[in-house]
């Protein structure tokens, strides 16, 4: 049995659906991510975990215990809130001291772990600061190290890094990901940053509507994504609206284009067709004939990204978005003409 | 025509601040002056000083027994107001925020309620023994009339502290309900509970009307004992005006100290939003 | 042990809050009852209803005078503090934000000023003419009294709408000074200004203690013919009280409507933020 | 001459140095940003321009007139401001009519402005809507209209995306650039996030400390940073520190690498060589002999972001972090053993 299993978990606030049938179980020392727009149940589904609600059906399991009936301060489970929530009348000392207070352990032990989770997330000297006196990361990282002091059986974090500035959210990320693979802490990350998720993850677990909509690796989901809600939630597609035409074709309008991943799709069926912009090739003369899914444009527009540039290309009237890569030795031109082609293996097809 | 950030003020501007101040430390002062100086109707400065009016105001057996009333009701007015405010706005803030904007409303009415008709509704309704005329009757009063401060000080606190997410932090940690309320809620609240407490305090020890429209004579307060000897004797009056004044800026410059604590504090998590 | 966000008040926090609301409205309620009472005493209801109180308290010639000398007392206090806090509050919050500190410590003090000491010392300091027990030196202390009212209204609306800001978005759109004043800065602190009047009247009105002291029985106010009646008539001086306290409500409701309006408007600005 | 051109300007505030000897010419419809940490003086450049702050030497010209002491209201130009600074007491529609209202024209006229720009950012049902009832995009874009509405010489924007959402923030500056480019509207663009810079940008004006470190194109500034700063700024960089050993190589520790980057620099100076992620190339075999500057390594740590992959690669103790496209076919495993050459074209070298 995995070490965090939720089993048919729903949830509702006065008849609005927040978390609908929720199966996943997770394994020991994984880091999982809940990934989805606002209100899509992942941070219920969080706070099921921690206690903080009680599920209306089905069963949270901790290491083969049922816990779903056990309050949220016996639980042994480390919350990281969006807010900190650090204890503005006590200092950074005393504010990762303080599970450990609570747990009534020796005086030494708890000055000696202190020191530990400090030198984990590389604070050691604010130990006698407020937390008004430290900034947001500051603030989160004790936080972090607050719910590590009392090493609890799950780490739970809230969003933690939504308040944080876009570098500093970067860093902290990856200092979550490199203490929590250090510790081997099974852990549940709630975010609705895509990027974050991708980045951090063993598996990445996309909400949507109090449903699961994919569970998987983050390449998994982000190389094949089983919904179109998947598909465009998770970074950029493009998007061609048409029917199946046989079974590794897809029509979209005047254009029929050739995908390895039309699957079990019946004949007639109405499809979108995803190509991420990195997926969509651009050449400056006609490519080989063994080339599939070529169409001819015009670039619209070019922005210029650093590491890529972003192309929009009107393809008889369609903007389609194209990555290239600065390693592409071809300049590009405002209007210039250029082919593209679609590798029938990136062109996701799913019913709509 | 310029109103950019860094213009610097004009004479005029200062000049109004200046009046302004002026005119509302003077009289403050010159009560001060006034307590010590042996004659000061025929000229600008006092012809002497003195610290006789102390003495006499002293003198009187009802110095210290006003005093003593007045106290007796300040800390009794804060204490049931505590006890009846702090539970009822932390219960509204952790749980029933719905409520929070007719609390609100509630709390802005006794603004709206004269001193003058609180008194007489009060001697009118509960003019049965042992609450009538009493100090009981009056501390039930002062309590009403000043809700709005506690409450305002407290609610702000709440708002300022994230009360929900701390108390599940807490609860993450292992901390049962007493652990959270001794630990985290009352120490981070009470800076509101302090500066509340110090605000009724001075509005209480200074209020006169409903002191002697409610008890009258019965039971004399320092305002009281102050006003018969305006009649009496100025300078003893002085006297007891800047006792009065003194105790009233003490407490003002600990809500400040307080309030300055809170909002330090406080910073944290309202940053955080 | 549970403190989450859901859980349902229970049945003792609800005695506790109804009978809190009760101790509050009661004796308000039971003036508007006994004004129009024929006799009250011998049982649980009146035995009969009337408006012969109302009928008296109109007729008698203070009535009218009385009244006059509340209102003028109350506008001219607004007025009077209007020009001396706005134009500072809004100076100091464009220009000198070093000083606001200051301003915000100042601005406390009346709290920590009794009315009895305020009063004496004014009525000692000013004892010329044409100043000394005047309606002038009433207003001037009704207006320190009130001031805290005023510079909190006026100043947390400040602080809420950007000012600096919204001067400079409205220069880069060609406006001058003037247009900037009169389309941007007072509509967006007009909320707080009509709040901070209001406050300003309501206390003014219903102030008894200073207008006592100061000027006394030479320009007699609207409290002081009530405290007067409590001693003649309880019939007469409960209507009054009802005027008073309608007059005190509707004032109040003004603020809470002129203050909603104010919260809602600035919500763009606090917001952004 | 330049349309708007600022030359040798300087500011303090009480003996601070907020910009220092500031030249830049702009021309007519060109989308310039000014780029930078915080406190750079990039905002105060801009407020100088707009006429808020008044330059302590130098002048600025705009369309060959001295404009340095028009006061803020006579200069006709536009600005949008981080906190969207409606104005609360006004409708959505009275607040883009404020400024045609202060040159007096007739009220068709201005009315048929203000539906001509809220058409413009596609918000024409929120006319009589107030401020406090629009999204924070929302309030942006109705911003911007009211900035236009009045057609500036000069629309100014400083941080206009700061305070909105990481996903708004995306469509609002593609939006931002598109309608500028319709209009051929000369901008200064404040910001301190580098891949915004990037992408909106006809020029980029890296500042830094109240200097100027480089002007240039995006792709410029991107692929050829003069300075140190600017290359760390932005985007990331590999940095390796030594000194210039020949007049195309560089030693840095124990290894030598080729650039053909080095220029000027005389040999013995020290020197830092700086390699984006992206130019770090990744090979499963020893690649052929005229690869240059190739070196062995492990893979430490993988982390994914979609399009690409980065690697932090152990080379003999040294972190070297690479990005692989999604499209690079070799799966790659933790602890992998693998090559890696840097292109000699792309090592940048500056001195230290």
């Amino acid at each position: 049995m995995a070490y965090l299993s939720l089993t048919n978990i729903s949830k509702n606030f006065e008849n609005v659906v927040a978390v609908k049938d929720f199966n996943l179980n997770i394994e020991k020392g994984q880091l999982v991510s809940f990934l989805g727009p606002s209100g899509c149940g992942k941070t219920t589904t969080l706070r099921m975990i921690a206690g903080f609600e009680i599920p209306d059906t089905g069963t949270i399991f901790l290491d083969g215990v049922d816990i779903s009936n056990i309050p949220p301060n016996k639980r042994d489970i480390g919350m990281v809130f969006q807010a900190y929530a650090l204890f503005p009348n006590m200092n950074v000392r005393e504010n990762i001291m303080f599970g450990l207070k609570m747990q009534r352990r020796p005086k030494d032990e708890m000055i000696r772990r202190a020191e530990n989770v400090l030198s984990l997330i590389r604070l050691e000297n604010t130990a006698k600061r407020y937390p008004h006196q430290l900034s947001g990361g500051q603030r989160q990282r004790i936080a972090l190290a607050r719910a590590l002091a009392i090493e609890p059986r799950v780490l739970l974090l809230d969003e933690p890094l939504s308040a944080l500035d876009a570098e500093v959210r970067v860093v902290l990320r990856g200092e979550i990901r490199r203490i929590q693979s250090d510790l081997g802490i099974t852990t549940v990350y709630v975010t609705h940053d895509q990027e974050e998720a991708l980045s951090i993850s063993d598996v990445v677990v996309v909400m949507n509507n109090g449903l699961i909509e994919q569970v998987g690796s983050p390449q998994e989901i982000y190389r094949k994504p089983n919904t179109r809600f998947v598909a465009t939630f998770i970074g950029t597609a493009n998007e061609f609206h048409g029917f199946v035409s046989d079974s590794s074709h897809v029509q979209c309008d005047e254009i029929n284009i050739y995908s390895t991943r039309v699957g079990k799709l019946a004949t007639g069926v109405k499809v979108v067709l995803l190509v991420r912009p990195e997926n969509v090739e651009i050449y400056d003369q006609p490519p080989g004939r063994d080339t599939q899914n070529v169409f001819e444009g015009k670039i619209d527009t070019i922005t210029f990204h650093g590491a890529i540039t972003r192309l929009g290309i009107n393809a008889s009237g369609k903007i389609i978005t194209a990555d290239v890569s600065i390693s592409s030795r071809a300049p590009v031109t405002h209007n210039q003409h250029v082919w593209l082609s679609f590798d029938p293996e990136y062109c996701q097809v799913m019913a709509e | 025509m310029d109103i950019s950030r860094k213009s610097k003020p004009t004479a005029s501007q200062i000049i109004f601040i200046t009046l302004f101040l002026l005119y509302m430390i003077i009289p403050i002062i010159a009560t001060y002056v006034f307590s010590i100086a042996t004659r000061w109707d025929r000229s600008i400065l006092p012809e002497g000083y003195t610290l006789q009016g102390y003495r006499d105001a002293m003198k009187n057996p009802y110095f210290l027994i006003t005093l003593k009333n007045s106290l007796v009701l300040s800390f009794g007015s804060v204490l049931v107001s505590l006890l009846l405010i702090v539970p009822t706005v932390y219960w509204v803030h952790l749980k029933v925020r719905l409520a929070k904007p007719l609390l609100d409303i509630l709390m802005i009415l006794p603004f709206g309620i004269p001193g003058v008709v609180l008194a007489l509704a009060l001697v009118q309704v509960y003019n049965f023994a042992p609450l009538n005329r009493s100090p009981v009757l009056l501390t039930s009063a002062m309590v009403v009339f000043t809700m709005p401060f506690m409450y305002r000080s407290v609610s702000n606190n709440l708002e300022a502290i994230d009360i929900p997410t701390l108390t599940e932090a807490a609860q993450s940690l292992g901390a049962n309900t007493i652990d959270i309320l001794v630990k985290v809620i009352i120490p981070n609240i009470l800076p509101g509970i302090l500066s509340g407490s110090l605000l009724v305090f001075a509005t209480v020890f200074a209020e006169f009307t409903l002191a002697r429209l409610i008890v009258g004579a019965g039971f004399k307060t320092f305002p009281m004992l102050l006003v018969e000897y305006t009649r009496k004797d100025g300078t003893i009056a002085a006297g007891l005006s800047v006792i009065s004044f003194t105790i009233a800026w003490i407490v003002s410059l600990l809500i400040l100290w307080v309030g300055g604590k809170g909002m330090k504090t406080s910073q944290d998590v309202i940053k955080a939003h």
